[in-house]
């Protein structure tokens, strides 16, 4: 009970940053998945809404605002509701260990690892209670889906993350980064690749991002679990995903390429940089692949991430105790 | 709602039909009319285990648009422009099936650059019909990309083809006796300086979705047609030569002119999405090896045979039965004529309407993403199934 | 090579056609009681199916099926008179599976029912519609002589009901 | 918001599918005023291709013509996050029904767009006794801008877009085209 | 050899991978194709040979009249009955004149009376029908009927469509009821 | 009254609740659910001993964890069963299940 | 400070209730779902009070990543909507049993726990993680190693129970 009234303000303050942050996050990575999009397709993308369409996303987040909300006859009206709250609060509260700089963190928490994996989980809730409440075949179907995907994908992504934190003995995220040197060769994707990498393909698995977006396959299941949500309704869907992919960006970034520590000057513009750069790298890889299939989706976890990662997990732990 | 007032009434007769063979355990999915995946206004109910199709039923008839009425009620002349309606994709192969049919009939002798002209913009047509399925197909697997790129090339040849026919995408230039307008050299430049642009291209699509490991592992394996299949439900075009059978009607059916150039049936053996997939990236080389020649040969002349009939014309009594290979497979045209002003009757052979009736066999037990890459795999159209 | 496959079949008659003028290699015409059997002899000699329509004409509807073959390339029309007032016929989807929609959407367009067909729901047409947008008013049907190829006559029974008055009529075979 | 226009004013309840649940207008003029332009702005279509004309939807969708530059190519499978119907191809009387139903599945404020002859009219296909198809969309649901052609240039599909958008906002936003009549 | 394939199978497969990225990511540097539309248009060449909603072609003795003779042959002739041609009447015949025609007949003389001009008096293409095909542009004896390259039209009304093709000529014969119409 | 107190009787009205839901329950699933709520107050109780008392901390920490382990473990199992009866009868209605005996 | 705690407990507390009343008597199943994680909610920051964080967070892990997870997919297989098998009014002797079963066992702790309140640390300590590590592979090795044999056991038990479908197939 150390509750004491600046903390509470810092962390009020926190969370006002952490929306504030978020919310513009969103609506900068919309505007960079179109036009990066657009430029892969040599197109210009948004173009005409604002000098080089820079005022798109505020025209698409007035247009949800201003959008009627419906809920289909059969939904389940208070599960119907919940499920975008609950996809995009949650989300929130997993900036609160996000080691922005050397001291800009919301709060140090000192299980922040723990915290990000445990309230990463509500996701999946959200996800099913969304595809069960509308009521729509397609969004059950997209639900679960949904579900096995993450559940299968949270393994390795837990196995990969374990093992930094068996490196470092901490499961705190600002020391981890701390831990780290400054310079690209002392950061944690080099000594810990194979880890990377399967943290990297989970975490395009567990936002749901193309090749592994099926619970919202557009040409199968039309839009998925969210198939019945209109206005902000689907804009929280929206928001939560975007923001889930600030967050998985900003542990990988912590956690294997050295968080806010860079060369000639640490600090809060080399953390921004490496989540803008696995963003762009998550951008990038869905507007080049297919999608995968369920089945395939499922046989990459149990058959290749998950005993690459374990077997990650189990060489780290020798390793450590060796030295 | 006014649409009650017509004489239609709400309430689904056909998923009340399929319901009627269902098991209790399972999900009865209604993929359709709007569906992404199903390329307009196709419907397919699918009965689900899990995600396993157990059976399939594709309903049709959303885009019905009576050609075959309109065939008694138009005179020849006034029904050429709906041949470039019934299969937007590759518009000049039925063109070409109905005054092909008309000339039969007649016995009329087409000018020779005519023909060429047929042969080339029907090729260039069949290459743009290929980049739009490959678009469409690698868009429902969940590749965006792919389709950008291909319409980039198909915008090229459209304006190409807007050239020699004046629309981009219905064309209606084949006459009965020739074509509509010569082609002139502007078009003959631009066509030599595309085929060199496509052959460039072809590689880089290659890479890009050919090569992929994930595309490559959701088509090998995945709806597999035997020879035996594709002939009881009489399947054609790519879908048999996906299955190992050099059947191409160009060639089976001695369609004027393809036999004065050198150029391959692209066969794969494999029978499955992948070999499909396959020989419609050949015959887009095929096609730009065909347009090559008959541009290195195009002769000089008329393009209109002396004495072309007019609208009035009354088309001679008989039957005729013309097919040639559309994009999709083989097109034809059964003709009736009684000698009156309309003709009798027109039957269209729609190689889409063969090709989709095989699929509630072929998705029998596959993953409902695979019965997905089936129906895209088999090019569907749907204004040809329903016409 | 068609005399051979339907021996033993009561062929009513069969006619060679010239394919550069009508398209068509041979024209057979049958009973619909032999209709199956005839499409099992093709299946069974590797025929596919191309096509079925009906020509609604004077005499009843001529019911047109073509086959075609992927190696040795010759259409083969199967061909079937029916009365207007009896019209069914049937099936041949269980040979060839690929006849049942055919055979539904000549049910739409005609109203021929197909015995035996597995899933006899309209395919083309809205269930709700009831009559047959290509039946043609009586006074306007013409006579079969005018319409199809019968082509050079191999063999025919005698009674048979397009047989030219004296020998093959030079526009018989296609003109 | 443009008051000649009663498609758009009308806070529509949609009466089958859904509950209405919030009113998408708020009762302040100039926050009206925004929300109109943000509307105009980001109009959603709905990945529903009928017939010929979907392929010409689809080529304006594309790099060459790219109606992503207004905002417009978030294509969406599902008519409750689309904002625009372009009603691309024939309207058969079998397909009358889906078409209305997902009309009134999309959630207020939505417009319409007839894309093509046979939309509009039935085009060629409108003949005496015809059995088969809707001679026009407009029969069926209300219809904001039609674009005729057959099918009409991806031009034209972006003029129609502008058509909509002044329609909305009172105000045409881009430049008239040099080549164009008028 | 077969084992040593299945060892780096996986290798290739995943090379694959990298591929698509390069490719993407070299389009991405690559010059966009796209033309931005109401500032840019396609090149002029391409809408040339575009067929857009027919038009009359001028009189070649008069550019302020139609060359159409209102033959009626382009009526009858498009499929999807689009087109209404309306013949002008013969001039309206005074009284006196009539007197002085049916005098000039009792005295019997050959009496001319004033035929009706070969022109048109409504020339109405409904866009909305029309599927562009050319088989007017084809039929008419004259020429005198082609192909606009107008890619813009648009409208808000299925009335827009109902294009009045005398409309640019402004000695066009006119019935007599008839209002220019405000633009 | 104090603080233990207070947790215990929060972890006994878990029980309660669990124990009402699982007999007045009809599915098998539902009494799933009440049994994780019963299972949670478990946890609840021991911790709250743990913590609040002089009694091993470190043990009541444990003691939970296993309960954790429990729970997921029988979770695992009931919903196995649950596929089971259901694919086998139709319901999961846990009378109808009681005919296997016969 | 105390006050804020008590207010705290008070909530979760009330938290924890109306989860699980919701949890066991609401009609559709998957209402009742979340009433659970309402409740697991609840417990979650009962711990976080005692100063357990690391259980806190486990709970959220384990019970609503997990284990709600796997009873929702239970839910999906049965009809859990508000018409499904678990609708049907219960009946009053049902409840009236149920009601007893509840409140006897209760009722009798109760008046012991109250009875017998025993001694209580104000400000619980916060235990390390490493000593909870140690804890689970030193001196209660045992406990852990059976309880991993005991998840292996219901996984391979799962895997075997649900096989039989492709068996069939």
């Amino acid at each position: 009970m150390s509750f004491i009234a600046p903390e509470l303000l810092r962390i009020v303050v926190g969370m006002v940053a952490v929306m504030a942050f978020v919310a513009l996050n969103v609506l900068v990575l919309v505007y960079a998945e179109r036009k990066g999009a657009g430029h892969i397709q040599r197109r210009p993308g948004p173009y005409e809404v604002g000098p080089h369409g820079i005022l798109q996303p505020l025209a698409d987040a007035g247009k949800l605002m201003g959008k009627q909300l419906l809920m289909p006859k059969s939904a389940d009206p208070i599960l119907y509701w919940m499920a975008p709250i609950l996809a995009f609060f949650p989300v929130l509260l997993l900036f609160v260990p996000m080691p922005f700089g050397p001291v800009l963190t919301v709060q140090d928490v000192n299980l922040g690892l723990l915290l990000i994996l445990a309230f990463a989980g509500l996701n999946v809730l959200a996800t099913l209670l969304a595809g069960w409440s509308q009521n729509n075949k397609f969004g059950l179907l997209g639900a679960a889906r949904a579900v096995s995907q993450s559940v299968a994908y949270e393994i390795p992504l837990l196995l990969s993350v374990l093992c930094i934190a068996f490196q470092y003995g901490s499961l705190n995220l600002s020391t981890i980064v701390e831990a780290q040197g400054s310079w690209p060769w002392q950061w944690n994707f080099l000594c810990q690749p194979l880890a990377f990498l399967i943290f990297l393909v989970s975490a395009f698995a567990e936002t749901n991002r193309a090749p592994f977006d099926l619970p919202e396959a557009e040409s199968e299941l039309t839009a998925g679990f969210h198939t019945e949500y209109s206005g902000m309704g689907f804009g929280l869907f929206f928001m939560a995903e975007y923001a889930n992919m600030v967050v998985v960006s900003g542990v990988c970034s912590a956690l294997f390429l050295g968080g806010w520590r860079g060369p000639f000057f640490d600090g809060v513009w080399w953390f921004l940089i490496k989540v803008y750069a696995i963003l762009a790298l998550i951008i990038w890889v869905r507007w080049t692949y297919p999608r995968v299939r369920f089945d395939q989706l499922l046989n990459i976890n149990w058959k290749w991430l998950l005993p690459l990662a374990t077997a990650n997990l189990f060489a780290t732990v020798f390793l450590i105790k060796l030295f | 709602m006014r649409y009650e007032e017509m004489g239609l009434t709400e309430g689904d007769f056909y998923s009340r039909n399929f319901q009627k063979g269902a098991r209790e355990d399972t999900l009865i999915l209604n993929l359709g009319p709007q569906h992404p995946a199903t390329h307009g206004v196709l419907r397919v109910i699918v009965e689900l285990d899990g995600e396993y199709v157990i059976r399939a039923e594709p309903v049709i008839g959303y885009l019905h648009r009576m050609h075959e009425k309109m065939a008694e009620v138009r005179s020849i002349y006034q029904y050429l422009p709906n041949m470039g309606r019934v299969d937007y994709g590759h518009a000049l192969g039925w063109n070409w099936a109905l005054v092909g049919a008309v000339e039969k009939l007649a016995g009329f002798e087409v000018p020779e650059r005519a023909q060429y002209i047929r042969v080339i913009t029907t090729e260039l047509n069949r290459i743009t019909s290929h980049l739009l399925w490959w678009g469409a197909f690698t868009l429902d697997l969940g590749a965006i990309t792919p389709i950008m790129y291909a319409f980039d090339d198909r915008e090229r040849m459209l304006d190409i083809l807007q050239m020699a026919t004046g629309s981009r995408l219905t064309h209606s230039s084949f006459r009965v006796g020739g074509v509509c307008a010569d082609i002139n050299d502007t078009f003959i430049e631009a066509c030599k300086e595309f085929i060199p642009h496509m052959r460039g291209r072809l590689p880089m699509y290659r890479d890009l979705v050919t090569g992929n490991i994930i595309l490559r592992k959701r088509l090998e394996g995945v709806g597999v047609f035997d020879a035996d299949l594709c002939r009881r439900y009489g399947g054609s075009g790519p879908v048999v030569r996906g299955s190992g059978i050099a059947y191409d009607a160009r060639k089976a059916e001695a369609t004027p002119m393809y036999d004065r150039f050198d150029w391959k049936v692209a066969v794969q053996t494999g029978g499955d999405s992948m070999a499909r997939y396959l020989v419609r990236m050949d015959e887009m080389e095929q096609s730009l090896n065909i347009i090559e020649q008959a541009l290195a040969s195009l002769p000089e002349g008329k393009v209109m045979m002396p004495k072309a009939p007019k609208v009035t014309w009354q088309v001679p009594k008989g039957e005729a039965y013309f097919a040639t290979e559309g994009a999709r497979g083989k097109v034809g045209i059964h003709l009736v004529s009684d000698g009156g002003k309309n003709p009798y009757k027109i039957k269209l052979r729609s190689p889409c309407f063969s090709n989709l009736s095989l699929f509630a066999e072929a998705a029998r037990g596959t993953l409902l993403a695979d019965a997905l890459a089936i129906l895209g795999s088999l090019d569907l159209v749907i204004p040809e199934i329903d016409r | 090579m068609i005399d051979t496959l339907f021996e033993g079949l009561a062929v009513q008659c069969v006619g060679r056609c010239d394919p550069a003028k009508t398209g068509l290699a041979w024209s057979v015409f049958l009973a619909p009681s032999e209709l199956l059997a005839a499409a099992r002899r093709l299946y069974e000699a590797l025929y596919f199916i191309e096509d079925l329509t009906a020509i609604d004409a004077r005499e009843g509807y001529l019911l047109v099926y073509h086959f075609d073959h992927m190696d040795k390339p010759g259409r083969v029309a199967l061909r079937v008179l029916i009365p207007h007032d009896a019209a069914a016929l049937p099936s041949i989807a269980p040979v060839f599976q690929g006849a049942e929609w055919h055979e539904r959407e000549t049910t739409d367009f005609y109203g021929i029912r197909f015995d035996g067909n597995p899933n006899p729901v309209p395919l083309l047409l809205p269930p709700e519609m009831t009559d047959h947008p290509l039946q043609k008013d009586p006074e306007k049907r013409a006579p079969l002589a005018t319409l199809v190829a019968v082509g050079d006559i191999v063999r025919s029974t005698a009674d048979f009901f397009l047989l030219p008055p004296e020998a093959p009529k030079p526009e018989a075979s296609g003109a | 918001m443009a008051a000649q226009n009663p498609t758009i004013v009308t806070p529509d309840i949609p009466d089958d599918g859904g509950v209405f649940v919030a009113p998408p207008v708020i009762g302040v003029k100039a926050v009206q005023d925004v929300l109109d332009v943000c509307r105009a702005m980001s109009l959603w279509p709905m990945t529903f291709g009928l017939a010929c004309c979907a392929i010409e939807m689809m080529a304006t969708s594309m790099a060459r013509f790219d109606i992503s530059r207004f905002g417009a190519e978030v294509f969406r499978p599902s008519p409750r996050q689309s904002d625009l119907l372009i009603v691309a191809g024939t309207v058969t009387k079998k397909i009358a029904p889906a078409v209305v139903r997902l009309y009134q599945q999309m959630p207020a404020p939505r417009f319409v767009l007839a894309l093509g002859n046979c939309a509009i009219s039935g085009g060629p296909f409108k003949f005496e006794n015809q059995y088969g198809v809707v001679e026009g969309v407009d029969e069926l649901i209300p219809v904001d801008v039609y674009v005729p052609g057959c099918p009409p240039r991806p031009e034209a599909l972006l003029e129609g877009l502008f058509q909509i958008q002044e329609k909305m906002t009172g105000r045409r936003w881009w430049p008239k085209p040099q080549g164009a009549v008028e | 050899m077969s084992a040593l394939k299945k060892i780096f199978q996986p290798v290739t497969d995943l090379w694959s991978l990298v591929v698509g990225l390069q490719i993407t990511g070299r389009n991405f540097a690559q010059r966009q194709v796209t033309v931005h539309y109401p500032r840019q248009e396609v090149p002029p060449e391409v809408n040339a040979s575009y067929r857009g909603p027919i038009q009359l072609v001028a009189n070649p003795r008069n550019a302020a009249k139609p060359k159409c003779t209102a033959c009626n042959i382009c009526v009858p002739a498009c499929p999807s009955a689009c087109i209404t041609v309306v013949k002008a009447p013969p001039p309206p015949i005074t009284p006196e004149q009539e007197k002085a025609f049916q005098e000039a007949e009792a005295r019997g003389e050959e009496v001319e009376r004033p035929a009706a001009p070969r022109e048109p008096i409504i020339w109405i293409n409904d866009f909305s029908l029309c599927s562009l095909c050319g088989v007017c542009v084809e039929a008419c004896p004259t020429h005198c009927i082609e192909f606009s390259h107008d890619l813009y039209s648009v409208g808000t009304s299925r009335k827009d469509f109902k294009h009045d093709l005398l409309a640019p000529f402004p000695e066009a014969l006119r019935p007599a009821d008839y209002k220019p119409e405000e633009k | 009254m104090s603080a233990l107190t207070l947790y215990q009787l929060v972890a006994l009205v878990l029980l309660a609740v669990g124990l009402y839901g699982i007999v007045s329950r009809r599915t098998l699933v539902g009494m799933l659910i009440a049994v994780e709520l019963m299972l949670n107050g478990a946890g609840l109780s021991i911790v709250a001993a743990a913590q609040l008392t002089d009694a091993n901390a470190t043990l009541g920490q444990l003691g939970t964890l296993l309960v954790m382990g429990l729970a997921a473990a029988e979770a695992t199992l009931v919903l196995a069963i649950i596929v089971v009866v259901s694919r086998r009868f139709g319901t999961t209605e846990a009378a109808a299940v009681s005919t296997l005996k016969e | 400070m105390e006050i804020l705690a008590k207010l705290a407990f008070a909530i979760y507390a009330l938290i924890i209730l109306g989860g699980a009343l919701t949890a066991v008597s609401s009609k559709s199943l998957v209402r009742s779902l979340v009433g659970l994680i309402v409740t697991f909610f609840g417990v979650a920051g009962m711990y976080l009070l005692l100063n357990t964080p690391f259980l806190a967070f486990m709970q959220m892990l384990i019970y609503v990543g997990a284990v709600c997870v796997l009873v929702f997919f239970a839910v999906m297989l049965t009809r859990a909507d508000g018409r499904g098998e678990e609708a049907a009014p219960v009946g009053g002797k049902r409840r009236f049993r149920a009601l007893l079963a509840g409140l006897l066992p209760v009722a009798g702790l109760g008046a012991i726990l109250v009875k017998h309140q025993g001694e209580t640390k104000t400000l619980p300590v916060e235990v390390d993680l490493t000593a909870l590590g140690s804890g689970l592979l030193d001196q209660y090795a045992l406990n852990f190693e059976l309880i991993s044999l005991v998840l292996l056991v219901a996984m391979s038990g799962a895997v075997l129970l649900a096989w039989e479908r492709k068996e069939k197939k």
